[in-house]
């Protein structure tokens, strides 16, 4: 086949989530970019908005799949992603996620996904893992805890997983108090006021970018110091906007995610590649599973040998990719389509820079812990 | 003093007047009468600069103000007492009164004017006050002479200042006309209650759908029968 | 009207919707995927208008009754495991009982004008807020249906993008032709009276009240209806996008650009806004210029609405009554 | 539990006087003009981006940025007024609906081609700054905004009341003809007030920018915001948008904290609506208009 | 004298309205079949007490009874279905729809079918001269056919009783005296009338009996010769040298 297979990408490139919506647009566009170089199979990706929209996931996946797209990539956000696949399985056309990390998501009885990326179940029982083991280095653990969360998809699924998980594994530490807000919120400072009456020792926020940024900065001006500021599995600190807003107050604020395999030569020279070729952001999550939602089609592509969106369909439940760049096994599709060998490691601001202090297999540097007073940085 | 000459105006595709054309000497009271609908207010408007004509002309003391808006017809002391009073509903009687003087003809002489109308009208001074919007009726139309005569005006043009009157006030409102006549202003009257204005002008016109049907002195027409029953409806 | 001018707009109706029921054999799914939703507006559009343009009754909270229809449905079939008919049928019936509670609070507390239109924007947020709060629907989480199953289409109503073309071109058919019936019954009547000023019309024995109440069930049943069909053809709800104030702004911009108080307007104006609204999409999302969507389509509505104040079908209409005439008469 | 709801209800009282002049714009555009502005959240997210942009490029901080906000702003409501309102005001309020949502439209078309998409934040030292005053720890922003709001509301309140161009401005709204018939400009008084009108919401915009994040859908959720305001204080009266405001910045603020925060937006909305029913003309509203 | 039962009461009725009392303590009769003048200057409380009777506004005190049956809480359109109609002293035509369809509307009230009440909307314009103008807009009405048009929708609601707010204000006299007829027509076939009206001349040449209020009291009534000769009534309303009816 002489065609480009035409490949679409749905993000939310405007709206709320526009910021690491972009972001994997930048990924994707690199991975494409990549891929012309090694000479992999030929690809015309289409992008499509959702505008931060979750119910605009299925509009755009309608109407990439009517402009003859055999495969689609997508689209960052639970909701979204949903509603994508809703379309893609009418359609019987693979959706690779790059990201999205509901558990309904494989659990809706999909039989076109495959997701790349931690489901919230797995993400929160690591990062409840990680904090646990945070807690045994430390003379000075922390006795309580205060959880912060973003009322949407997103952040009631990951909630309602921390729950489960804290009480399965049976940390010892008191949750006081979850406080939501919405998704739309211009300002925290109540919430954050709220938080800080509990006087909760560990603060878990559950956040996306922007609101990430407000809740520090009431932090900051209601000089609330927690002993470690942990997100359990959500976007936000390790994005430039987030360093970029906060500057010094950005440092020391942890967060649980998949990320970059930092210790693979490979991975880290293509993260070097992006940076020197676009000063102005990161290799950063967004990117990396981005990114590597691109290699997995086209690595597909490779040996389907064919546009048929079947064969592709086909080819995808195959999938087995050892080397690859964000940290974990090696790529495999279970049954519900779902890459269960994702890692996840705890990063750390540090410097404005996001660094993995955590698992001690990945870890990079030692973690700063309790975290430093906002008024004596 | 002012000219009016061969004024056709319109609203859309309505044709309110046709070709209209009058004058008014110094100090003369001119009334206007018609049926409803005949064109009066439209008039008015037009002299005022509200409406714009479509052709035709308007000179006052030698000057054509056609085009001018309603702030240059005022500024150049023409005044009106609009149909249906218009006052400021919500504002005080004083602030009604002292809004007549904003025009720069008439900012000097603003405390001489407002002490002039009290005079006139002692029941309005009794209710500086007050809100406008809850004045009688009457008051109401006194308001608005009030209002007219606080722009320093030469000439004077009512529209319909009886209307919805009681007869008690019916009658102290034509007093009030013909004191303003007897102190020098030229004035307009445009009025349903064609007796009375008929008997108290000094020339008349009667204008029938857009067009001057009759000019006379005002008792010549009323004492006509034909007039009477073709043109006044009495 | 007469009888002849109805007889020829009845007969340009039917040749319309005649063109429209053909037109999945000779176009391309994208083309009828914007058909769809051109007569999905078309719908809300003549709903809304049976409210606005004949009663009077200006709403800014229709989003409300897409949303009631669309959960009411949604969570029948996924929740309940009911029939979608019935599902449809449970939203209509809420939907007017919601509408009619709005009505009647306006009216027994005389909340007239532009603050009954408030009070409809703060009734259907406060809606928008509850769905949002409520898990059993899912709240902000959202509510998805599962991928449909294998059944006859006409008894799951879901299907492929010609299926859900036709059950929209059908709501229009139908919507058109029961404004249509209405506006001419004594109730048509009654209406205009109350919209031209109520108070009047209740002194020469209007009874405004229910008048008004039933035309606000109408409307709301009506507008739940295509909020249903709309849910099952979107597959996942979201309080924001099913009721939020987006939809209710969206959906009443056809009938007024098209032209408020009538029968075609809402439908031209839906042919003219939806195109809009998606061409300058492309061209945003081709070029990678984000803000030229948005741009683009409030500079056209603008212009619409600033150059042909009563909408584009009346100036339309007249010409094409002219032309008619004219031709009889040569 | 004493300074918790201090603090909060502090906060809730600044940021009610900066959302008190957002309102009072909407509610001297419609006293005057009748005219109900949908694009006033466009107008206020506008003024962010002046500030947010003043900030980015000449390091002025946005108190400081007041007074240029507020010229723009005055020339954008004159020149709006003119060329495009002015031709609605006697049209029905379906027509002026659709003309504001387009110029909603644009506007924020405009916002995303020049800024983007994403949410811009001033990372201003100051915008960290807070004073202790009794106790109570606020948010020196915050602080800024209320204070300048107070007194643009003030100079409004004393140029409406006691200036002739301000009582000229009253007579328009209150009579638009009879303020023909004596001479008044009205089509300038109109573009007057909607300048006013619009440089209100710009400034208020400006104020917020350092606590806000801005972006140009937080429009919508403005534009909602100073109609709640409204209703509740009185449409066309500038007492009720102060107190309005206020009322407003406190209920969302307690709202959240009695409630999950989530739902505070009900709470304003139940207001409203209580409002709306119990005395439809606001709090401080004249009855009949 | 064997006075006809009276159709309409009024017992007492007042009207406050923040602070102001408009209406204060007024109660009369009007016998069925009668013409009965309600005058009194401006602000006087005439048209309140015509909105209190129709329903358009609640009593603050006291009650209206017709036709033996109290009207309390009633709505306005309940008490036109009784029988009372009335006109608007600011014409409220409605103003998108044609002369005959706004007849029509007033008409439907009894009609049954709509082919019905075009009928009678149609005999009602054209006893009242506006039969040739029943296709033009209302709004493109003159102010006398505004009037008359007032008058046509009252009418279409066949009622026993009529108010009628200075229907004739601005009318030529000529105008003025056709309607008249009219209303004298109409009385002949039994229609009870209430009309409020400025003109003396007007009210003299028609009405049985004359009510006169003041500061929204009832001062006097009687025969319309009575009352204009009755001083309080000189002095508060028609004034010294009065030579009213031209
Ligand atoms: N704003 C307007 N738009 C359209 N037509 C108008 C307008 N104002 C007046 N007309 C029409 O123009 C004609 C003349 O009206 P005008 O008000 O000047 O009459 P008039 O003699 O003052 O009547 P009246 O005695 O009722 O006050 C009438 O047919 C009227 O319907
Ligand atoms: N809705 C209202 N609110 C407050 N005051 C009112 C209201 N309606 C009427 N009034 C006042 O009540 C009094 C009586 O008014 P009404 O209209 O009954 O007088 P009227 O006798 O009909 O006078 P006119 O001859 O001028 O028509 C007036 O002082 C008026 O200002
Ligand atoms: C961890 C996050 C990147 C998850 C993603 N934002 C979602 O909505 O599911
Ligand atoms: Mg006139
Ligand atoms: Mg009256």
């Amino acid at each position: 086949n002489n065609h480009p297979t035409k490949v679409g990408v749905i993000l939310p490139t405007s709206g709320v989530l526009a910021f690491p919506g972009q972001a994997s647009r930048r990924g994707v566009e690199f991975a494409g970019m990549i891929n012309k170089e090694r000479n992999g199979p030929a690809m015309e990706l289409i992008y499509a908005d959702t505008e931060s929209k979750a119910e605009n996931g299925r509009v755009a996946a309608e109407k990439l799949i009517r402009e003859g797209c055999s495969v689609l990539i997508g689209c960052w956000d639970t909701g979204a992603t949903i509603s994508a696949a809703q379309a893609c399985e009418a359609a019987k056309v693979p959706l690779v996620i790059n990201i999205a990390s509901a558990p309904q998501i494989t659990e809706q009885g999909f039989t076109q996904i495959f997701r790349n990326f931690t489901p919230a179940t797995q993400l929160v029982s690591n990062a409840v893992q990680r904090i646990r083991e945070l807690a045994a280095k430390t003379d000075d653990p922390p006795k309580t805890a205060t959880v912060l969360y973003v009322n949407d998809t997103f952040g009631q699924s990951a909630l309602k997983a921390m729950q489960a998980e804290w009480a399965k594994q049976n940390l010892p530490i008191e949750i006081l108090d979850t406080i939501g807000y919405d998704v739309r919120a211009k300002d925290l400072s109540v919430e954050v006021a709220k938080a800080k009456a509990t006087g909760a020792e560990l603060l878990l926020p559950i956040t996306r970018v922007n609101d990430a940024i407000m809740i520090v900065r009431e932090m900051v001006k209601q000089g609330y110091n927690p002993k470690a500021i942990i997100g359990p599995g959500s976007p936000g600190p390790y994005e430039k906007a987030f360093t970029d807003a906060l500057g010094k107050y950005g440092d020391d604020y942890m967060v649980c995610v998949p990320w970059l395999n930092v210790k693979n030569p490979r991975a880290v020279e293509l993260a070097k590649r992006f940076e020197a070729m676009d000063s102005k952001n990161r290799f950063e999550l967004n990117v990396g599973f981005s990114y590597e939602a691109v290699d997995i089609v086209a690595d597909a592509l490779r040996r389907a040998k064919s546009n048929d969106a079947a064969a592709i369909h086909a080819a995808l439940k195959t999938t087995d990719i050892k080397d690859h760049v964000m940290w974990g096994g090696p790529i495999q599709f279970n049954e519900k389509g779902q890459n269960p060998n994702i890692g996840v490691a705890l990063l750390q601001n540090q410097n404005s820079e996001p660094t993995v202090v955590g698992p001690a297999e990945a870890a990079v540097a030692e973690v700063v812990y309790p975290m430093r007073p906002f008024n004596e940085r | 003093m002012l000219a009016v000459e061969n004024l056709k105006v319109r609203y859309g595709e309505a044709e309110a007047l046709a070709d209209v054309s009058l004058h008014i000497l110094p100090g003369e009271i001119v009334s206007v009468v018609g049926a409803n609908g005949a064109g009066k207010t439209t008039l008015i408007r037009t002299i005022a600069g509200m409406v714009k004509a479509a052709q035709g002309r308007v000179v006052f003391d030698g000057q054509d103000i056609t085009g001018l808006d309603s702030t240059g017809v005022c500024e150049l002391g023409i005044a009106q007492v609009p149909e249906g009073r218009q006052i400021f509903p919500s504002l005080s009687v004083v602030e009604n009164l002292r809004l007549g003087a904003t025009l720069r003809r008439a900012q000097a002489d603003r405390k001489q004017n407002l002490s002039r109308v009290y005079e006139t009208f002692p029941r309005l001074a009794e209710r500086q006050k007050q809100l406008a919007g809850t004045l009688s009726g009457g008051e109401q139309q006194m308001l608005a002479i009030g209002r007219a005569l606080m722009a320093n005006p030469r000439l004077v043009m009512f529209d319909e200042p009886s209307l919805g009157l009681s007869p008690i006030l019916t009658e102290e409102m034509f007093g009030v006309v013909s004191s303003l006549h007897d102190s020098g202003f030229s004035v307009v009257l445009v009025e349903q209650n064609v007796v009375e204005s008929l008997e108290l002008c000094d020339r008349a016109y009667v204008l029938e759908t857009g067009n001057i049907a009759l000019e006379g002195d005002g008792k010549a027409l009323l004492g006509d029968d034909r007039v009477r029953q073709a043109y006044l409806g009495l | 009207m007469n009888n002849a001018t109805t007889r020829m707009w009845g007969g340009l109706a039917i040749a319309f919707f005649a063109i429209m029921a053909f037109l999945p054999v000779v176009t391309s799914d994208s083309i009828i995927a914007v058909l769809t939703l051109i007569m999905m507006f078309a719908f809300f559009g003549q709903a809304w208008n049976l409210m606005m343009g004949y009663v009077g009754q200006l709403s800014l909270g229709h989003g409300l009754y897409i949303g009631l229809g669309a959960y009411a449905c949604a969570v029948s079939v996924g929740t309940f495991g009911l029939s979608p008919w019935l599902g449809i049928l449970i939203g209509a019936v809420i939907s007017a009982v919601v509408g009619a509670f709005v009505a009647w609070l306006g009216f027994r507390f005389a909340v007239k004008g532009i603050y009954f239109t408030l009070l409809t924007i703060a009734v259907a947020e406060l809606g928008r807020l509850s769905f949002e709060n409520w898990s059993f629907v899912g709240g902000n989480a959202g509510y998805f249906l599962r991928v449909a199953q294998d059944t006859h289409p006409l008894l799951s109503l879901r299907g492929g993008t010609t299926f859900y073309y036709f059950c929209f071109l059908v709501l229009s058919i139908l919507g058109f032709w029961g404004t249509a019936l209405l506006i001419r019954s004594r109730l048509g009547y009654f209406w205009r009276a109350i919209r031209e000023d109520e108070d009047a019309a209740r002194a020469i024995g209007v009874r405004a009240l229910r008048l008004k109440i039933l035309a606000v069930m109408i409307s709301a049943a009506m507008t739940s209806v295509g909020g249903s069909f709309y849910a099952l053809l979107s597959g996942s709800l979201f309080p924001d996008t099913m009721m939020g104030m987006r939809f209710s702004i969206e959906i009443i911009i056809a009938p007024i650009i098209g032209g408020m108080g009538t029968l075609f307007g809402p439908i031209i104006g839906a042919f003219f806004v939806i195109p809009i609204n998606e061409i300058s999409n492309h061209a945003a999302q081709s070029m990678g210029i984000f803000g030229l969507n948005t741009l683009i389509y409030g500079v056209l509505i603008l212009m619409v609405i600033v150059f042909l104040p009563d909408g584009i079908w009346p100036p339309v209409a007249k010409r094409i009554e002219r032309w008619m005439k004219g031709g009889a008469s040569s | 539990m004493y300074s918790l709801y201090a603090n909060v209800i502090a906060g809730g009282v600044l940021i009610g006087i900066v959302y008190a002049l957002i309102a009072l714009g909407l509610t001297i555009m419609f006293g005057v003009m009748r005219v109900v502005n949908f694009a006033h959240g466009e107008l206020v997210v506008l003024g962010m981006y002046i500030g947010y942009l003043l900030w980015l490029s000449l390091d002025i901080t946005p108190v400081m940025a007041v007074p240029l906000s507020a010229i723009i702003m005055f020339c954008v409501g004159y020149v709006l007024q003119i060329g495009l309102i002015n031709r609605f005001i006697r049209r029905p309020h379906h027509a002026q609906f659709i003309l504001f949502i387009g110029l909603a439209l644009i506007i924020t078309g405009i916002h995303m081609l020049v800024f983007g998409p994403d949410a811009r934040s001033i990372a201003d030292p100051s915008s960290f700054e807070t004073y202790e005053v009794f106790g109570l720890r606020l948010d020196a922003v915050r602080l800024y905004g209320a204070a300048v709001a107070l007194v643009m509301i003030a100079l409004l309140l004393l140029f409406l009341r006691y200036s002739s161009t301000g009582s000229a401005i009253r007579a328009a709204a209150d009579n638009q003809t009879g303020a023909q018939a004596i001479g008044l400009r009205v089509n300038r008084l109109y573009a007057v007030t909607a300048g006013i009108g619009v440089a209100c919401a710009g400034v208020a915009g400006t104020l917020i920018s350092p606590i806000f994040d801005t972006q140009p859908y937080l429009a919508g959720e403005l534009t909602l915001l100073a109609f709640i305001i409204v209703i509740i204080g009185g449409m066309g009266s500038l007492m009720g948008a102060l107190v309005g405001g206020i009322l407003i910045g406190v209920s969302e603020s307690v709202a959240a904290l009695l409630i999950n925060p989530a739902m505070k937006a009900m709470f304003s909305y139940g207001l409203m609506i209580l409002v709306l029913l119990l005395r439809p003309q606001g709090l401080f509203g004249v009855k009949q208009r | 004298m064997s006075q006809p039962k009276p159709l309409l009461q009024v017992q007492g009725i007042t009207k406050r309205f923040s602070g102001l009392t408009a209406v204060s303590q007024v109660s009369f009769d009007v016998p069925e079949g009668k013409i009965m003048g309600l005058i009194g200057p401006n602000g006087a409380g005439k048209t309140t007490c015509f909105q209190m009777i129709a329903g358009a506004m609640k009593p603050t005190q006291g009650s209206v009874v017709f036709d033996g049956r109290s009207l309390d809480g009633l709505n306005p359109e309940e008490i036109c279905e009784l029988g009372i109609a009335r006109t608007f002293q600011v014409v409220r035509p409605l103003q998108e729809m044609t002369v005959l369809d706004n007849a029509m509307v007033g008409a439907l009230l009894r009609a049954p079918s709509l082919d019905e009440a075009r009928d009678l909307a149609a005999s009602t314009l054209d006893q009242i001269g506006l039969g040739a103008k029943k296709d033009i807009l209302a709004m493109h009405l003159t102010l006398p056919d505004r009037k008359m048009l007032e008058l046509a929708k009252a009418l279409a609601t066949q009622p026993r009783l009529l108010l009628l707010d200075e229907v004739m204000a601005g009318l030529r006299p000529t105008e003025a005296d056709e309607v008249i007829a009219v209303l004298r027509k109409l009385n002949g076939e039994g229609l009870t009338i209430v009309l409020v009206e400025h003109v003396m001349r007007i009210l003299m040449s028609i009405a049985d009996h004359v009510a006169v209020l003041h500061h929204g009291e009832l001062i006097t009534q009687g025969t319309p010769e009575a009352v204009t000769r009755d001083p309080r009534v000189i002095e508060s309303y028609l004034g010294k040298g009065a030579k009213h009816g031209h």
